[in-house]
């Protein structure tokens, strides 16, 4: 018996924007937005995306979703390289993967109805109507809505009902991968905590396999069975999440923790804090990306460009003093 | 409402004091987007005002210093600033405070600095609208300024415009500005929801700093909990325009009374373990629409009765310093 | 009717003493600044060329640079009053074959090019007759056989036919206007840069502004009194006639309306109406049906209601033609059939005619003032005959080409030709060799004559006769012939409105040319 | 930047190259050519090819366009067709009169413009800002021409203040800035109304955004908001819009030109197209695209000094 | 906000009567030759120049026309050219403004290019040069300022296709597998076509203002046949001794424009194709 392929393999993967001045006192450039990252998702896990904004993360998820063409490196999807695949026969494989937006007010189109919007995958893919209109109801059941509002448009709902819509339109084709994209980072503590339990429910009941992109560390450790934690454009360190929140190795991920604000008995190990900003993706530094900002920084890691190393079993480090 | 009590027992007579604030959308039958709003804020003391978006915590930190939407308009109640009514003073004073007494840093950085000016300059002004100097010593001041909030080679940045500067070094300009005056009183709304977490800790980390050095009250409006828990010494926590909750904010962390404050703090995912499900409040913040008539989170609440939607609790005082706003509670049913 | 035979003894006997003189004037009576301003009613000039020039924006300023061996009155285009120009004097041998012209001594070109002689006579004699320049006139100057030159300042020109008339070609008109053939070896470019030996000479030219002329101070006939010509262009009716009230510029044209001339009159300006211009005409297609009947023709005829005409235009501006031969030329006749205004007739033709409804069709019609306001009135009408006329307007360049593409089957044209006797004007219109679509084209667009029976036969004995009376019995019977088959609608003839005001002083009446034109001694009063 | 100056001059080169190649083909074929202009009646088959061949029309049609654009390449315009005069100088003849028009119709439309649109958005809602308001709409209903019209009717002929056309002789500047008023007047109130309008919801955006709010908690006074702060940011759309619409108002002025029979570039070019003189025509074009071509890269300049923004170190 | 929805009710009047007005301009065109007192060509050459009177109303012109009736006569062309160049230039512009601006690339570099080139042109001078090219017949002018306007929609389709492109709907619809016709009808066609309406309603007003400019120029609609323009140009050249030939087939020309601007404003302000834009700028910011 062969292991079965993953469900999500991502190899290598790089997205390059070319930067055109418009106008004569800009210059031109190329970003490296995401530069080489791999990672693989398996059936019914979640694996958390982290990292601050300018990091690549929403890029690797547009670049899986195939809403922008990856530079290099490959994607398979349950072995199928979705990464070089156009047109038809992308369209075949769409139904397998399928995404969850940030802002529900721009990801629904405010001039369909929720009907609408949940037909409108079902009928690309063909599904004929009847079909169709069952699974609406079906679908408006599962994210915890009622059939009722069927015919209403987005803006008569709250932020919270929204993003239940985005769950369920992007549920419509019975995914196997579902792309999350900051989904909670647009609402109310108290509804994120709704729609995080709602993911989690939905995945324990169809064994979907997703990756998880946020800011947000407690949200990423409360929905992710792996993490990976991204600085600018790469993956510095990747691990199970008991390992990754109870033992970072990267100093990064160990700034990144001890920087979120600590309520009550949390409030626990020294702050570590991180001097200076993001460098300029234009012009990212050489050697270890993290060495400017990097409190045990030493001179060797401007030279060498630390690879991400495997220290313990599924935890990998990308630094050259992690142990 | 009866019996104000100051927000902490220890904190000397207040600086600032919000006294039954009322804020509605302009016309009649306007929605009341801030509802007797209470509190005070002891001169050096931190004050922090929580809430999820659309409580009026905002509206009521802006009102200290009369910047609102000129659609909303004020139906009652005053602000105090070292006992003058800021809501009633003359136009000239207002302009005074503003930068003068009191200063101010807002939520997004990138957009609350003018883009097409210098920040050199947009310091130079503040300082020119209240300090009676020189532009010259006014550039010396804010590049003193610059230094002071942090900013590396200050000399240059002067010269710097917001684009080229980080989100964090634009905050830091920012909070350089609100002190061009030293004001006794600094409001901060939302000052880091913008940023990133490793920049916004660097920012509190400031802002706790210069708060000791100056010894300025700072009242600080946000949504994240943890920041207030971080920061400030006493928290007012506001649901749908009201006050619901008020305390130290130990003892508000350590044992939340309102129902309200208590799910909130539940529905924290707690970043140190796992846990299956997260504590969630059901339904969302109503609207003007759907208001409740009695306790605004009636609608929501797990404990409530016929008499919690029908009227409406009073903010009452408690032992040490507390206030709620709960039937419950005040009966000791509840938290 | 003009005496030919007696032009070359008339001739002989005039002298400089023929020059208008002017009253003597006090110097105080004088406007102390000589610069004439003109509202030149043009968008701008073309060509300066006088070999080319034949438009109303070039040929009143030609007029002012060049002259010809003999000279037209000021002011008027009358050959039987020709006066010296550049020959002093002219003979003929007995059988009007070969002519003599004895050139000024002393007369000096404008600028740097010296002395005229007969080399300038002969050069510009042969730039017409050439094929090189493509000149208009070059058909004016066909019966000359040869041209020589005896000595510097003697001209003899033989002719193929006699020709008592000849002395009018050689005139300061068309044909006649002598070149500076130094200027042009030196690659002086005529149509832009005139160098003549008039009164004026051409000093700037702002296209589309204004044009200058300078005195020519070493004029033969003496230093002008004007210093300067400055003709404004200005083609906008409105904006002349309110630059003349206001003072701004002298002199300049009326549109072609009576109301134009009583407003010019009740502000106390001097209005000069030109002798009878051109005739407007309306040519008929022949070929085309369902204008190849000739009884549809007829009954388009008795349905002009040209009183109608005269009341758009005015009494003092539009006199009704009877025959294509306008009043103005000689060898005109109205013993022609004559269609009367009767529309009743031209129904009963129209019907019997295969059209008791009447018909419809399109005719181009340019969109400039002297056809456009014409043509819709002939459009009404026409209507009350049943003949529906519809208008298709097009710019007037686009004008000229679709007409000699053959495309409209009734074409307007209004035109005057030199000399001013019928021969040139029939020739042009109506013998077959000008039909639309031979290589020798000129504007017959009716295509008289070609392949049809015509009148070619009575203008060839015509052209060269020397009985004048056997001319004009030719000239009568082309003219009924024409009327006959209704080859072409003459219409009515238009006087030119000029308007000036009173400090003008010209020292001359200015009869019938288009535009006002100045002699040595036209001066400015003071106001 | 100076890799960005060398692109925008290859496409300002490749723009002007296309308009004069498009009107150089699309002028041939038009059904009326000039030798039947300058023939008029006269005009013989045979006058005609002579004139032809003498302005080089008889040559094919791709030898003509190499000469063309040969001498173009070097400046040479070549000569009118019509009057064969050279026609590089009337074009710097008349090119002054249009910029000059141009610049005070937008002066004009400045101070008229931007006072009343600031005004109005500072008064919302005011009856200021109803009478901006309807300014804008009648501003922009006008045509030019009518406009034009209407001005001379009433301040010329009836009042008889201004003269009722342009260039009888040449004046003193004073003179000449006289002549100009009803012209830049009739231009000038048109994109008065448009920067008007423009004026007042830009600044009416800009006043909503958070800097402004952050300039009035540093406690500036409202006029200093407003200016230094207000429409210094608003600046930036108003030039762009003043530079997209340099193309239309040169256009009002073809028939403001005309109207106030003025010299200028518009009137040079009708009066070209009317007597179907191509070489004017495509000088004419060529030169409007280049003076559109500069005035857009003049604004793209001026961003980096309006909107620091645009710079990057 | 409710508040800034409730339109000041002065606007609304001034909407209404702009739609009046319209209206009242339709009808004259449509029942032309039932309401106009005289035949719009029919001279009567001893009544020319005669002044506004009970008569004639606004006049006669140098044939004796009623010019009520042929200003009546003239709101044919100019409604009928104002809207089908209008529907000329959406019908072209449109489609390759959103093709543009959702395909991007080389595509989009020459659409822009073509169009720059365009709107470096005045449109009045485009359209001259067409009329020129192909003479003054109505359909050409459509065709001249249907062309000339072309740019603007092109222009006004592709930045609204640009801003919608970037939108998260988009890219969830191009996520299901849609193809870029079924995205571009479904979603970026109806966040366009408001824009597209308010300009087009405004266009109209300037191709009627355009129109009239043509034949002003005298190239244009041509007589006999009345149009705005051309009574003007005729007004013009009888100033001196009948003004109103100009002044009163002007105003009726403005009042049209008006009316059109008015509306289309009103229109504007009820779409407010700014909403999308705001839609974006929300998107960026986190809470």
């Amino acid at each position: 018996m062969s292991v079965p392929a993953p469900l999500l393999e991502v190899h290598e993967l790089r997205v390059h924007f070319a930067l055109r001045a418009t106008s004569p006192w800009q210059r031109s450039g190329t970003v490296r937005a995401v530069d080489g990252v791999s990672f693989t998702v398996a059936h019914g896990e979640t694996l958390g995306l982290v990292g601050e904004s300018g990091c690549g993360k929403t890029t690797v998820s547009r670049a899986v979703m195939r809403l922008l063409a990856p530079t290099a490196g490959r994607i398979l999807l349950e072995g199928e390289d979705v990464g070089r695949l156009r047109g038809r026969a992308l369209a075949r494989l769409r139904p397998r993967f399928q995404m969850v937006f940030q802002d529900p007010a721009s990801s629904l189109n405010p001039r369909m109805t929720v009907a609408e919007l949940l037909a409108e995958p079902m009928q690309i893919a063909g599904r004929d109507a009847a079909q169709i209109a069952a699974r609406i109801v079906h679908l408006l059941r599962v994210v915890g809505l009622d059939p009722e509002h069927a015919r209403r448009y987005p803006h008569e709902f709250s932020g919270g009902q929204k993003q239940r819509i985005g769950i369920a339109r992007a549920l419509a084709l019975e995914p196997r991968l579902l792309v999350c994209d900051e989904p909670v980072s647009a609402l109310d503590v108290s509804v994120q905590a709704q729609i995080i339990n709602l993911l989690k429910d939905i995945q324990a009941e169809t064994g979907i396999g997703c990756l998880f992109v946020a800011h947000d560390l407690r949200v990423v450790r409360q929905i992710s069975h792996r993490v990976a934690v991204m600085y600018l454009g790469e993956i510095v360190e990747q691990a199970p999440k008991a390992a990754l929140y109870g033992a970072p190795r990267h100093p990064y991920t160990r700034a990144l923790l001890s920087a979120v604000p600590q309520t009550r008995e949390e409030g626990g190990g020294e702050r570590i804090l991180l001097g200076g900003e993001l460098p300029n993706p234009l012009d990212p530094p050489s050697g270890c990306r993290f060495r400017t900002r990097c409190p045990i920084v030493r001179p060797e890691c401007a030279a060498n460009k630390p690879p991400l190393r495997e220290i313990a079993p599924g935890h990998l480090v990308a630094c050259h003093f992690a142990t | 409402m009866s019996g104000l009590a100051p927000a902490s027992a220890s904190s000397p007579p207040p600086l600032l004091s919000v006294r039954n604030l009322s804020i509605a959308v302009e016309g009649a039958g306007g929605q009341t987007v801030v509802d007797r709003v209470s509190f005070d804020l002891g001169e050096g003391g931190v004050l922090g005002i929580v809430g999820e978006s659309g409580c009026g915590k905002s509206v009521t930190a802006m009102s200290v210093l009369r910047l609102n939407n000129p659609a909303l308009r004020l139906r009652g109640g005053e602000i105090l600033l070292a006992g003058e009514d800021l809501l009633r003073a003359s136009e000239a004073r207002i302009r005074a405070v503003r930068g003068g007494e009191v200063g101010m840093i807002f939520q997004e950085p990138m957009t609350s600095l003018n883009p097409v000016l210098a920040v050199g300059d947009q310091i130079v002004e503040a300082i020119l609208a209240h300090r009676p100097i020189g532009a010259r010593a006014a550039r010396e001041a804010a590049i003193e300024l610059l230094g002071l909030v942090g900013i590396p080679l200050p000399a240059r940045r002067v010269a710097s415009y917001p684009h080229q500067l980080s989100g964090g070094m634009r905050q830091r300009v920012m909070i350089a500005m609100a002190l061009s005056c030293r004001p006794r009183l600094l409001i901060a709304d939302e000052p880091t929801t913008a940023l990133d977490v490793t920049i916004q800790a660097q920012i509190i980390d400031l802002l706790r700093r210069l708060q000791r050095e100056l010894g300025m009250a700072v009242m600080i409006i946000t949504h994240d909990l943890g920041l207030i828990a971080d920061f400030a010494a006493d928290v007012v926590v506001m649901y749908a325009g009201k006050v619901v909750e008020r305390g130290a904010t130990r003892d508000l962390f350590r044992q939340p009374l309102h129902p309200y404050t208590e799910r909130l703090l539940a529905s924290i995912p707690p970043l140190d373990r796992d846990v299956d499900r997260l504590t969630t409040i059901p339904g969302t913040v109503p609207s003007a629409r759907t208001m409740p008539s009695g306790c605004r989170f009636s609608t929501r609440c797990p404990l409530a009765e016929a008499r919690c939607r029908e009227t409406e609790p009073p903010l009452r005082t408690m032992p040490g310093g507390r206030a709620v706003a709960c039937h419950l509670v005040a009966e000791g049913r509840a938290a | 009717m003009i005496s030919r035979r007696r032009l070359g003894g008339l001739a002989a006997t005039m002298g400089v003493a023929a020059l208008a003189r002017p009253g003597i004037l006090r110097a105080q009576q004088l406007a102390p600044e000589q610069v004439m301003q003109v509202g030149f009613p043009v968008a701008d000039t073309g060509t300066l060329d006088p070999h080319i020039a034949v438009s109303n924006a070039d040929v009143p300023i030609v007029q002012q640079v060049y002259e010809g061996l003999l000279a037209l009155p000021h002011g008027a285009l009358d050959a039987t009053q020709l006066s010296p120009g550049l020959a002093e004097r002219w003979e003929s041998s007995p059988d009007r074959k070969v002519w003599t012209f004895h050139l000024r001594r002393g007369v000096r070109w404008h600028g740097d090019f010296g002395e005229f002689s007969s080399a300038d006579v002969l050069f510009s004699l042969e730039r017409v007759r050439g094929t090189t320049l493509g000149s208009p006139f070059r058909g004016t100057l066909a019966n000359i056989a040869k041209a020589e030159a005896d000595g510097p300042l003697t001209v003899r020109i033989t002719l193929q036919h006699a020709d008592v008339g000849f002395p009018a070609l050689m005139v300061n008109h068309q044909a006649g206007y002598v070149v500076c053939k130094r200027a042009v070896e030196q690659g002086v470019n005529l149509r832009s840069r005139p160098i003549g030996t008039g009164p004026f000479r051409f000093e700037a030219h702002r296209a589309r502004e204004r044009l200058t002329l300078a005195a020519h101070d070493a004029y033969w006939g003496g230093r002008p009194v004007l210093r300067q010509i400055v003709y404004h262009f200005m083609p906008d009716n409105a904006t002349r006639e309110l630059a003349l009230r206001s003072g701004d510029i002298d002199l300049t044209a009326l549109p072609a309306r009576q109301d134009a001339v009583d407003r010019a009159r009740a502000q106390n300006q001097i209005v000069d109406l030109t002798d009878v211009g051109n005739l407007v005409t309306i040519h008929i297609n022949m070929k085309k049906p369902p204008f190849n009947d000739v009884r549809v023709r007829r009954a388009l005829a008795h349905g002009i209601d040209r009183q109608n005409l005269s009341d758009f235009f005015g009494k003092d501006i539009a006199t009704p033609q009877l025959s294509v031969v306008s009043a103005a030329l000689g060898g005109h006749t109205t013993d022609i059939p004559l269609y009367a205004y009767d529309v009743d007739r031209a129904k009963a033709l129209l019907a019997e005619a295969g059209h008791p409804n009447g018909f419809a069709t399109e005719v181009i019609c340019s969109s400039i003032d002297l056809y456009l306001p014409m043509m819709q009135l002939m459009q009404e009408q026409w209507k009350k005959i049943g003949f529906t006329m519809n208008l298709r307007v097009v710019d007037h360049p686009t004008y000229h080409r679709l007409i000699r593409q053959d495309l409209s089957p009734l074409v307007a044209y209004s035109a005057a030709r030199y000399p001013t006797v019928a021969q040139p004007y029939l020739d042009q219109f109506f013998h077959s060799a000008a039909a639309i679509g031979k290589p020798t084209a000129i504007t017959n667009f009716s295509h008289y004559g070609n392949g049809m029976p015509g009148i070619d036969d009575l203008l060839d004995k015509a052209r060269y006769s020397t009985d004048a009376a056997e001319q004009n019995r030719l000239w009568a019977e082309a003219q009924r012939r024409i009327a006959t088959e209704v080859a072409a609608l003459p219409l009515y003839s238009v006087k030119y409105a000029l308007a000036r005001n009173r400090r003008v002083d010209l020292t001359f009446t200015q009869k019938n040319y288009v535009f006002y034109g100045f002699s040595r001694t036209s001066r400015l009063l003071r106001a | 930047m100076r890799r960005f100056l060398i692109r925008r001059l290859l496409s300002a080169i490749v723009i002007v190259w296309a308009v004069a190649t498009i009107v150089f083909f699309s002028m041939r074929i038009i059904p009326a050519d000039p030798a039947e202009v300058v023939l008029g009646e006269h005009a013989s088959a045979e006058s005609l090819a002579a004139f032809r061949r003498q302005a080089g029309l008889d040559q094919p049609l791709l030898a003509q366009y190499w000469d063309f654009i040969s001498r173009a390449v070097v400046g040479d315009l070549g000569q009118s067709l019509v009057n064969n005069a050279e026609i590089a100088p009337q074009i710097w003849f008349v090119l002054p009169y249009t910029v000059v028009l141009a610049f005070a119709s937008l002066g004009v439309g400045i101070l008229i413009g931007i006072p009343i649109g600031v005004l109005a958005a500072v008064r919302r809602n005011s009856w200021i800002d109803l009478a901006s308001r309807c300014f804008a709409l009648l501003g922009f209903s006008f045509p030019a021409f009518y406009l034009g019209v209407a001005l001379l009717l009433l301040f010329s002929i009836w009042l008889g203040w201004f003269p009722v056309m342009h260039s009888i002789r040449f004046g003193t500047w004073a003179e000449h800035l006289y002549k100009l008023v009803l012209p830049a007047l009739s231009l000038g109130l048109i994109q008065a109304a448009y920067i008007t309008r423009l004026t007042r919801s830009t600044m009416l955006e800009e006043l909503r955004k958070d800097y402004v709010r952050t300039a009035l908690a540093k406690g500036l006074t409202m006029r200093r908001v407003l200016f230094n702060h207000g429409l210094r940011n608003a600046l930036v759309p108003i030039v762009t819009a003043i530079g997209l619409y340099a193309g239309s108002s040169l256009g009002g002025a073809i028939l403001t030109e005309t109207v106030f029979n003025r010299p200028g570039l518009g009137k040079l070019l009708v009066g070209a197209i009317a007597q179907r003189d191509y070489n004017l025509i495509q000088a004419g074009l060529i030169v409007f695209a280049l003076v559109i071509v500069a005035v857009n890269l003049a604004i793209d300049l001026s961003y980096g000094f309006l909107d620091p923004r645009v710079k990057h170190d | 906000m409710v508040v800034s929805r409730l339109r000041p009710i002065l606007e609304d009047k001034g909407a209404m009567a702009g739609l009046g007005v319209i209206l009242l301009f339709c009808l004259m065109a449509l029942l032309a030759p039932w309401i106009a007192p005289h035949d719009p060509t029919t001279q009567n050459v001893r009544d020319a120049f005669q002044g506004p009177g009970a008569r004639y109303w606004f006049g006669t012109d140098e044939f004796g026309r009623d010019v009520f009736s042929r200003v009546i006569h003239g709101a044919r062309p100019a409604l009928m050219i104002g809207v089908f160049s209008v529907v000329l230039s959406v019908v072209l512009g449109m489609p390759l403004g959103m093709l543009a601006g959702f395909v991007g690339g080389r595509f989009d570099t020459a659409v822009s290019a073509v169009v720059d080139v365009m709107m470096s042109f005045p449109s009045l001078l485009l359209a001259l040069m067409v009329v020129t090219l192909l003479g003054s017949a109505p359909s050409m002018v459509v065709l001249a300022i249907g062309i000339s306007h072309v740019p603007v929609f092109v222009r006004l389709a592709r930045s609204s296709t640009l801003v919608v492109r970037e939108l998260d709907f988009v890219a969830a619809s191009r996520s299901f597998g849609a193809r870029t016709g079924h995205i571009l009808r479904r979603h970026v066609m109806p966040n366009v076509i408001g824009p597209t309406i308010v300009m087009a309603t405004l266009g109209i007003a300037g191709a009627i203002r355009e129109e009239a400019g043509l034949s002003f120029l005298g190239l244009g609609i041509q007589p006999p046949a009345p149009s705005w323009g051309n009574l003007i140009r005729d007004g013009v050249n009888a100033i001196l001794h009948a003004p109103t030939l100009a002044l009163l087939p002007g105003l009726v020309l403005t009042a049209s424009v008006l009316a059109f601007n008015i509306v289309g404003d009103s229109v504007r302000d009820m779409l407010d194709p700014h909403d999308i834009a705001a839609a974006a700028a929300k998107r960026d910011r986190a809470r």
